[in-house]
């Protein structure tokens, strides 16, 4: 009864966000300071998240989520929060290209069965950039409505 | 860390015992029990024994049992072998069943289907338990339509919710209308009366993996006189009803769990249902918006399955097994599909419930300590996920 | 008394490495290898990792291996997935088989033959071995009658005389005319090549308890690109082609076992090769009128199956079991059935010699001593009953 | 790995004759001092019987037999041989109603697959009877004629 590495199906990497994610929202009042904010999923298929974004000359300098849902959706909200928050923030039109692809590679990879989960990252962030452009009026960032009832 | 298994429902340890009693049969007295040398004869003779053994316990005779592979292997003979036996007689005919039966029931009859018979789920109440009207009512329809109700499978007790139906009444009811019942009694093996006379059933499915024996055994109980095709075709064994090289430890070892299951089962049911429900209560005042799913008191002794507002399943069990506890989820994400236990979503839980769900199976070496333990990390688990939850509002 | 075992192509004991590596799977690390749970995860470990061994000594992929309770089922779900799968179409076909298969074949074609499908056997020759010439004639007048050939299934080698089939030419026979050829290779893989991609087959059966594995455990090898109906319907396992509870000490058993003949098939089978020719040299020399059933090159290292002259082979049996020899016999009174050898008429013996026929089939823990004793044992058994016999004339 | 009692399919009597058996033909010259000989059986089914009868004063006192067959077969004959021949012998009219019965009970039963190769023995001695009537024209005894090809 070998059992060599860990005995986990996710990555190092996913354990370790999923058992300490960061960024998460702890204090809801703490909203009133972030300038967008998105929801995706739907409880039905056993994920949702919500995300907000502070904005600072068209840089995303802080992030917070709250996400229910399996290992991997929260791990890869986590991670997808620290990777925009790394080296003092993400322009927006770069957070705009942020794929599913990205946050999963970041991840070391995830179940094939699993993958669906890491794309709610990137559509939430969408989302809350949507949300920011509506506000300010920046119809320059070319982001899409999300849809109102998300199935994956 | 050491272990704390709540899994007991997917599959128990083998126990020592009956390991013990198995042993001798892998590499000493290993023969086939077909072969007519003195080892083949003894092979057989253990063989017979065990059969014995059985046959007192399920108060039937020898020729009642016929050995299989596994539970699978038993559901899917006693329903394709009346069904198989009536295509050859160039009839189908209707095959009734509810809605929280396991996929090796749920999956032989959308087979079947497919292949011409006609099928009919009935539901359940939110206790999970079905309605003796409305399977009565099921029976007599088809019968008026004219088609030939030609088995009902009701499973004795649920695998995920613990939920004990009233086998003795639908078995009469079956009987009254002159149908077959077929029980999927996988989970009662251990805790409750499996005897076959008293539940008055035509065919009854067991296995070996449920209750301290080996994966890969089980056994089908069919009643004198109920004819089925077998499902193996190969040599003569099981009464030419299921072909292929007897399993001879595999047996012995079902034998001895059974002995011992029998023998502990009034004690140990009392000493398993009083540890579960301390361990309800428990969860319960501690932990606010967590809903018992299924019954509480038509209910198998060792199965807790509990809904937590605002969490997901998997997310409880990967951070439980951090802490050394093993439990299981009827959440879509731990069950290598998409979808949430169709058994939750049958009693009619909403699917964020469904999703949920942790499944806590007590067993044979489950300790109050245990249970002390794991509420208190349950307690945690969940008020921690529920932080991180955009659906919690506390 | 010691035991002289000459019975290992009807089972073989469990070697203690084998034994040694499954154990810890049956009380230590004993989850559901479906469980989401450390333990669980583990178990699929064992599971995925014995796969992959198996997969490399077959040349195949892992998801070309479906692991399944038995030879039996392996060949019941061979054939009736292509012919089921067929039927779901609407269509039936022909099945092509020959005379000397296990009766797990003949039988499961007996029975698709009663649901609607043709099924034909093709002879063998006096050694048992088919017409490559007569098996294409039989494919092609099927074809030319507009009848689908769905299947074709031929064993590799046989289990009561040990004849080595032509498996490679058959395979390319079969692809020749567009059908599928499986193969139930059981007895073969102790000792022969089973690399799928050299012999060129669509499935192949093997089984755990001919390879010093467990009883109840098998594999069926399917070709990527064949299409099958499951037999056992229910939970996911195995690519959704079989269900239930996977039974990981009985895989991590096989796993092993496959993996030490693999490691020893050419040594070991050189070894037994030259003991087997011993031992049918020193029986022709000594005793008089004995003649060898099956063929004297295209045979398994393993097997010696030899009638007798005047005698018959229960009584054999029964009197080297006095004398702690352990074999096995084609003769109808050792069979819990009233004929002689299916094979052994096949091949053309005549009911009197087919009837004293003795099957002794070496194994790992042979020596050459065990075959000196039995010479002697068996040279004076056969002079007394051939006393007593009224068939003897000397 | 108890075996308890004895390990054979077969009965203790039924061993000890096979192991043992009594008054098989050692000679082929004997048979001239023989008076009826029956054979029955064939080697198709896998069990052939010959029986040979010594009768004085419509007695019989003395019997051969040779048997190919199961050890059932060796062993009901060979308890055959030593039925008729105890107490000094026994009378043509006893021993034509001597049945399978009989002679399965004297070998403590017989697996139940089994049986129909102990009703050979009752069927030899009748054959033999029969020819032993026939040469000494004892149409009183009422012996029917045996069978050519026997199966069972
Ligand atoms: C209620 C029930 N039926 C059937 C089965 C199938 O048994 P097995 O896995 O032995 O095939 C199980 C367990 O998996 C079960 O819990
Ligand atoms: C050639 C052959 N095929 C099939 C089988 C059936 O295997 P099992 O007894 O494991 O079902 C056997 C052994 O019994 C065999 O020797």
């Amino acid at each position: 009864m070998k059992l060599e590495g860990n005995d986990w199906i996710y990555s190092k990497k996913v354990k370790e966000h999923f058992l300490n994610p960061k960024n998460f929202l702890k204090n809801k009042k703490e909203i009133k300071d972030f300038d967008g904010h998105g929801v995706v999923g739907n409880m039905k298929c056993g994920d949702l998240m919500e995300m907000w974004i502070k904005v600072k000359n068209d840089k995303i300098i802080d992030v917070k989520w709250s996400t229910f849902g399996c290992a991997s959706a929260i791990a890869s909200t986590s991670i997808l929060s620290e990777m925009l928050k790394e080296k003092g923030g993400t322009p927006l039109k770069k957070a705009l290209k942020i794929t599913g692809k990205d946050i999963t590679k970041r991840l070391g990879g995830l179940p094939a069965i699993k993958i669906h989960c890491s794309v709610l990252g990137d559509q939430a962030l969408r989302a809350a950039i949507y949300d920011y452009a509506q506000k300010n009026n920046r119809t320059d960032l070319k982001v899409e409505k999300p849809l109102e009832e998300e199935h994956h | 860390m050491k272990k704390i298994y709540f899994d007991n429902s997917a599959t128990t340890p083998v126990r020592k015992e009956i390991l013990k009693e198995a042993l001798p049969y892998f590499s000493n007295n290993y023969a086939n029990a077909s072969s007519f040398h003195s080892m083949g004869l003894s092979a057989k003779k253990a063989l017979n024994e065990s059969r014995k053994k059985i046959a007192k316990i399920l108060n039937c005779t020898q020729e009642e049992i016929i050995f299989t592979g596994s539970g699978t292997e038993s559901i899917n003979l006693a329903i394709k072998g009346i069904a198989f036996k009536k295509m050859l007689q160039g009839k189908k005919g209707t095959i009734i069943t509810q809605k929280t039966e396991h996929p090796a029931v749920l999956n032989t009859l959308a087979w079947l289907k497919k292949i011409g018979f006609n099928t009919i789920q009935i539901g359940v109440n939110n206790e999970g338990i079905i309605s003796l009207k409305e399977l009565e009512e099921t029976i007599t329809n088809e019968q008026k339509k004219g088609n030939e109700v030609i088995l009902v499978t009701i499973m004795y007790s649920n695998n995920e919710i613990g939920t004990i139906q009233p086998i003795k009444e639908i078995a009469q009811l079956c009987h009254k209308h002159h149908t077959i019942l077929h029980t999927d009694a996988c989970q009662a093996t251990e805790y409750l009366d499996i005897d076959t006379k008293k539940l008055g059933v035509d065919l009854m499915t067991l296995n070996g993996s449920k209750v301290y024996a080996f994966k890969g055994t089980g056994l089908l109980y069919k009643k004198k006189g109920i004819e089925l095709e077998p499902l193996l075709h190969g040599g003569e064994q099981e009464f030419k009803l299921r072909a292929g090289t007897e399993n001879v430890p595999g047996i012995v070892a079902l034998a001895k769990a059974m002995e011992l299951a029998h023998k502990e089962k009034k004690s140990e049911s009392k000493r398993i249902t009083k540890l579960r429900d301390y361990f309800i209560k428990k969860i319960e005042k501690e932990i606010p918006k967590s809903y018992l799913n299924g019954s509480r008191t038509k209910r198998l002794p060792n199965n807790i399955n509990i809904s937590f507002e605002g969490v997901e399943g998997e997310s409880i069990l990967l951070r439980l097994n951090e802490k050394g506890i093993l439990v299981s989820t009827g959440s879509a994400c731990a069950s290598y599909s998409l979808d949430p236990s169709h058994v939750l979503l049958a009693i009619g839980r909403e699917h964020a419930l469904a999703h949920g769900s942790i499944r806590f199976t007590l067993g044979k070496y489950t300790t109050k300590k245990e249970v002390d333990y794991t509420i208190e990390k349950l307690k945690k688990t969940i008020k921690f996920l529920r932080e991180i939850s955009p659906v919690w509002r506390e």
